[in-house]
């Protein structure tokens, strides 16, 4: 495959990880609009590590995953105190939070951004892309895949069944938090180079709108999202400045015309 | 039924993007794409913020192109280029690069910042493809890269000269620096650069110790010039873009403050001069391009530009900018690579012909360009800097 | 200095203010957190700084402004409210959001517009402190729209509907209110007010981009959460306090510290306090 | 098995309830009648866990429950079925009996991809129980009223609870499904061990079922005793009634 191609690909992947990142957490019916500060922890502390300390790309990938889970439950914990609008606030503050902290540390190098990583090959790309999918699939075919719908149904009815409403929705958070990290540590040894506007505001809404535009309730949904969010731009290049003009007003329609996103179909439990 | 239709429109609604993403977007404004031409390719930020520069660097190309084709091409063959709009995006600079790179481009005229060339040089490296990128002054960017280049000089270099001339004229003793903490070369000029050369020059910097420091973009300077206007300097220099620049300056004025401000190479990208009226008179700064050059070679491109530039773009400035000479001269040194290295342009020897010119720039250090000498042995531009001032709405040649 | 820079603080908290007011108003009453806010207050500045530079006069470019305010915030209603299911609310507006921001580079460029403000040479000193005529007509129209607004909220009919729709949707319709018009004229007025902050921008900041609007939503938002959502006056306060918080954090650390200071303590007021200080409605918990 | 002791619950200066103290042995029917508003829901909602924060005391076998989670509350084997229906959207009606069951499984069991398996056997049959099992795949959501009522009372059951709380089961149905209800709560004790608690306006299902029943008015306890005892409960008469001069 040629260059131009293997970019498109590789940024078609890393879109997966973020749109099943806020997939995770939207499923346990919370909407996160800060998967962005996850991503950015996670590329963070794999760059670092990568570059500073020497360690493994796939090792320091799998570690800064594991710091933005951390994060993930530490953010979730509060979260549980807050519903929809609120949610959206508290979890666009925490991105900014993240943001403005990357800014003043010497270590993530501050404005200037963070560089001299390596080079991620993108046969490992697509390992944690297809790790993370099947994961999720055989995750959502287990009985806490259902507790999980039936905390996103109704979670109060779902306590009276006997369900543990609060661990579901910080397990959501954290397995959310995770993927997003996974996603970040990519994103950071592809590009070799990551700053903190990287991970704006504008970044955790384009990590959302492929779930909603695609499906929310499918895993299908998310990843058909992704395709689309990443060939869009390519195709719209012609349009150039106009070109996110025309973007916003295919979102807004397509959220109007179909609700539930492209996939809306449900799925059965074997 | 419900669910089959959603799954049948879906997927061919994901058929239909792949089909079309197959097909890369049309050039904009290249002249028809010969079979056994020479392709260059250009990335440069048509949209987002940096896109007035871009758009006055495609002027640039255009002119070159026009120029070496009506005059016969190259050995025969006609000159062709790419455009692909980098939005000013590091990612999308990159994908940019891969999407030329596929296009089998010789050569690449971009990308136009620091933040993008960050990411292009070590790509440019693993794809053994020449970049001269356009507008990144930050010293030491290109260092160590094969194929990283960059038509334009370092902030040292320029800041030299207009900081001795800026404080013979104003009798500066001491300054108050403000500096940019976002943008990359914004930041290395206001805390790397500017302290050290007015030690240099026996001028005492006031905020040495609590520096003044403001966020690209931000909309209120209020904070910093009231901590400025407490310290009292002589003068005030400036480590911004030239859009924080306007407004900085502005609002010193507002608030009373009357000393000279100085800065350099970035605040020539803004419109400091055409916006700034009266409170912008007699601020300095330096580039490698005046309007009013002494080269009949640069009166040329200026007279040609201010004719080719209102076809193309309506509301683009009829003054050239550094980045237009810059552009319009890396096309010529790489036309020159071109012809003296006997580049086949065959899409089959692609490889071998991209390392001939990067050979050729690497070595080139006599070009005879609008602005432009060749390359230093980092990749950065040689070019002889001129000191400026704003006169009345113009930036004018200090002697 | 340190005088001075309060005042710097207080206006550009009032910036904050009056944004956040315009925001509290649809958040409180309709849930709803309209993320183009923003982006309608840089509407309002450009229309007003295209009307000036054209030899336009100050209340032609105000009442401009605030006429393509009201639209705008109309077109949101329609296409981010009305039409979108709940949920979905969030992202439409942000998609609109990122649609007018691009129109805006797109016509004007990136570049900063100067902001031909006042011209009149008035000031009045206060000891060391000086106000500029702008500033004045600032702390004025701030002050004034937060009593205005809270009147209203707690005295017309229109704001006793506005209250029993935010404290219950079905009951206020069961009683007779008229949910549509309560919705589309409580957006009228955040237009209102994004218009007039939009020209309030353009003479405080003296110049104009199309990332104006962005840079104060994102704070106006922090200090809506802070004042308590449906108060125009905590909203009001929680604005100026924030204003003074960033410019002493800005003038006194360094800029890079400002998000470091605000955005912590949204989250503590998040987790401790969502309803704000002066929070009247009742926030919808876990 | 369950003690409650002045159970009281105030919404701000509003009382909810009002020291209200009543047992339930085990296997036992208790019914629980009183008009609209008399705090009935708010009774069982503070009982399990859903209400606001009551005071007073209530002893489920021994172990105090007042104030926990609704989901430790349910784990310790109380289910309960809700007023205004609770129905899981988007979810069929196995699944609903499914979650329900999710509390007795180990972790490790949960975390198997649920093939067929055993568990199905238990849910067939509480389906069959309650005559819902031909829509055992459908989304429970586009039943009828009353399919949908014996769904949310299979998913109270499927979890094999000790103390089952049935709010208003029999509202809206009319003379032959009460009748249908009666027998079926009646034989849910027999059948599944599980004491019961019923929250009923219908009479003839209240008479059909409860050894004892406790009247509430404006949120205290007015009567308790056998269905004769409070009919002729002068108090009972005067709540439900109206007020008459005696």
């Amino acid at each position: 495959m040629n260059v131009y191609y293997t970019g498109l690909f590789v940024t078609f992947l890393i879109n997966v990880l973020c749109a099943l990142s806020v997939y995770v957490i939207l499923k346990s019916g919370q909407i996160s609009v800060g998967n962005a500060g996850f991503m950015a922890v996670g590329g963070y502390v794999a760059g670092i590590l990568s570059t500073v300390y020497g360690l493994g790309i796939p090792a320091s990938v799998a570690a800064g995953s594991a710091a933005a889970a951390l994060c993930g439950a530490v953010v979730g914990i509060p979260a549980l105190r807050l519903k929809g609008t609120y949610l959206v606030i508290g979890t666009i503050s925490f991105t900014a939070m993240i943001r403005s902290i990357a800014q003043v540390l010497d270590i993530t190098g501050g404005a200037m951004g963070l560089k001299g990583m390596k080079r991620i090959g993108i046969l490992w790309i697509v390992i944690f892309a297809v790790l993370v999918i099947a994961l999720l699939f055989l995750f959502e075919k287990t009985r806490y895949g259902l507790d999980v719908e039936a905390v996103a149904a109704d979670s109060e009815a779902a306590a009276a069944a006997g369900v543990r409403v609060i661990l579901i929705k910080v397990l959501s958070f954290t397995l959310g938090a995770a993927i997003a990290g996974i996603a970040g540590g990519c994103y950071a040894h592809w590009t070799q180079y990551i700053e903190p506007s990287d991970f704006s505001t504008s970044v955790s809404t384009m990590m959302v709108l492929p779930v909603i535009l695609g499906g929310r309730n499918r895993i299908a949904g998310a990843v058909l999202g992704a395709a689309v969010f990443t060939i869009l731009p390519e195709l719209l290049r012609f349009a150039s400045v106009w070109r996110m003009v025309i973007y916003g007003v295919l979102v807004i329609a397509i959220v109007i015309v179909k609700p539930d996103g492209l996939i809306s179909g449900r799925k059965r439990h074997a | 039924m419900k669910k089959l239709l959603s799954v049948v429109m879906a997927s061919c609604i994901a058929l239909s993007l792949c089909a079309c993403a197959a097909s890369p977007a049309a050039p904009t404004a290249a002249p028809a794409e010969t079979e056994s031409g020479y392709k260059l390719g250009v990335a440069i930020p048509l949209s987002g913020m940096g896109s007035s520069a871009a758009k006055m660097e495609l002027v640039g190309i255009t002119m070159a192109v026009n120029e070496i084709n009506e005059a016969g091409g190259i050995g025969g063959k006609k000159l062709s280029f790419e455009t692909v709009d980098t939005s000013g995006d590091p990612k999308e600079a990159s994908n940019a690069l891969r999407k030329l790179a596929s296009e089998n481009v010789l050569a690449v005229v971009g990308p136009h910042y620091t933040g993008e060339a960050e990411v292009c040089y070590p790509i440019g490296d693993e794809l053994g493809l020449v970049e001269i990128a356009l507008a990144c002054s930050m010293p030491g960017l290109s260092d160590g890269y094969q194929y990283g280049f960059r038509n334009i000089a370092t902030e040292d270099q320029i800041a030299e000269k207009v900081l001795k001339k800026w404080v013979e004229d104003y009798d500066i003793k001491t300054v108050a620096i403000i500096s940019d903490v976002k943008a990359a070369v914004a930041k290395s000029i206001g805390e790397d650069i500017l302290p050290g050369m007015f030690a240099d020059l026996g001028v005492e910097v006031l905020t040495l110790q609590s520096p003044v420091t403001y966020q690209t973009g931000d909309v209120d300077f209020s904070a910093q010039i009231t901590k400025v206007k407490a310290l009292e300097p002589d003068g005030i220099a400036l480590g911004s873009l030239a859009g924080d620049a306007l407004n900085i300056i502005a609002k010193a004025r507002e608030q009373g403050l009357k000393q000279p401000f100085v800065g350099t190479a970035p605040l020539l990208e803004g419109v400091l001069d055409k916006k700034g009226g009266e409170d912008t008179q007699g601020t300095y700064a330096g580039s490698a391009f005046c309007l009013t050059p002494e080269s009949e070679k640069a009166q040329k491109f200026i007279e040609d530009y201010r004719a080719l530039a209102p076809t193309m773009y309506a509301e683009v400035s009829s003054d050239p900018l550094h980045y237009c000479a810059n552009a319009y001269d890396a096309v010529y040194m790489i036309a020159e690579a071109i012809e003296k290295q006997g580049v086949s342009g065959a899409a089959a020897d692609v490889k071998t012909d991209r390392d001939l010119i990067r050979d050729y720039l690497a070595g080139l250090k006599d070009f005879d360009g609008v602005n432009s000498k060749g390359f230093d042995e980092n990749h950065s531009g040689i070019k002889d800097i001129y000191v400026l001032k704003i006169e009345g709405d113009q930036w004018v040649v200090v002697e | 200095m340190f005088s001075q820079q309060i005042v710097n603080g207080i206006l550009l908290g009032s910036m904050y203010a009056l944004l956040a007011i315009s925001y509290t108003l649809v958040l409180g009453v309709l849930n709803m957190l309209n993320l183009a806010q923003g982006e309608i207050l840089t509407a309002g500045a450009l229309v007003a700084c295209a009307i000036l530079s054209a030899g336009g006069s100050m209340p032609a470019a105000l009442f401009a402004s605030v006429l393509v305010c009201i639209a705008l915030s109309l077109l949101v209603e329609f296409f981010c409210l009305r039409l979108p299911r709940g949920d979905t609310q969030v992202v439409t507006t942000i998609a609109m959001g990122m649609i007018l921001q691009n129109v805006y580079t797109g016509l004007w460029g990136s570049e900063s517009i100067k902001f031909r403000g006042l011209s009149s040479g008035f000031a009045i000193r206060i000891s060391t402190l000086e106000f500029n005529a702008t500033q004045i007509l600032l702390l004025a129209i701030t002050a004034a729209l937060m009593i205005a607004l809270s009147l209203l909220i707690d005295r017309s009919r229109f704001g006793r509907e506005m209250r029993a729709l935010s404290d219950n949707r079905t009951a206020a319709r069961v009683s007779g209110v008229n949910i549509g018009r309560v919705t589309v004229l409580t957006f009228a007025l955040s237009g209102l007010i994004a218009g007039i902050s939009g020209v309030m921008a353009g003479m405080v900041f003296t110049s104009v981009t199309a990332f104006t609007g962005g840079t104060i939503g994102d704070k106006a938002m922090v200090a809506m959460v802070i004042g308590g959502t449906g108060s125009a006056f905590g909203a009001g306060i929680a604005g100026i306090i924030l204003g003074i918080v960033e410019i002493l954090s800005v003038g006194y650390l360094g800029a890079e510290y400002r998000e470091i200071v605000v955005f912590p303590l949204l989250i503590l007021f998040l987790w401790l306090r969502p309803s704000g200080i002066f929070g009247k409605g009742r926030v919808e918990r876990a | 098995m369950l003690e409650i002791r002045n159970l009281s619950q105030y919404y701000g200066e509003f009382c909810a309830l009002k020291d209200i103290s009543f047992d339930l042995g085990e296997n036992e029917i208790l019914g629980i009648i009183g008009q609209n508003g008399a705090g009935k829901t708010t009774l069982i909602n503070s009982i399990t866990g859903l209400g606001g924060r009551p005071s007073g005391t209530v002893r489920l076998d021994g172990t105090d429950i007042l104030g926990k989670r609704p989901d430790t509350i349910a784990r310790l084997g109380v289910a309960r079925t809700f007023q205004n229906l609770r129905i899981f959207r988007g979810m069929t009606v196995r699944e609903h009996l499914l979650v329900a069951q999710n509390r007795k499984l180990s972790p490790g069991r949960k975390l198997l991809p649920n093939f067929r398996n055993t568990e199905d056997a238990g849910v067939d049959a509480l389906l069959e129980f309650f005559d819902i099992l031909r829509f055992r795949d459908d989304d429970a959501e586009g039943l009828s009223y009353g399919d949908r009522r014996r769904v949310e009372m299979a998913r109270a059951l499927a979890g094999s609870p000790k103390l089952l709380i049935l709010d208003e089961p029999g509202a809206g149905m009319n003379e032959q499904e009460s009748e249908v209800l009666a027998s079926q709560i009646r034989e849910i004790r027999e059948r599944f061990h599980t004491a019961i608690i019923l929250i009923e306006h219908d009479m003839s299902i209240i008479r059909a079922c409860c050894e004892r029943i406790i009247v509430l008015d404006h949120g205290q306890k007015i009567a308790e005793g056998s269905f004769e005892q409070i009919a002729a409960d002068r108090e009972v008469q005067r709540a439900y009634l109206g007020e008459e001069d005696a």
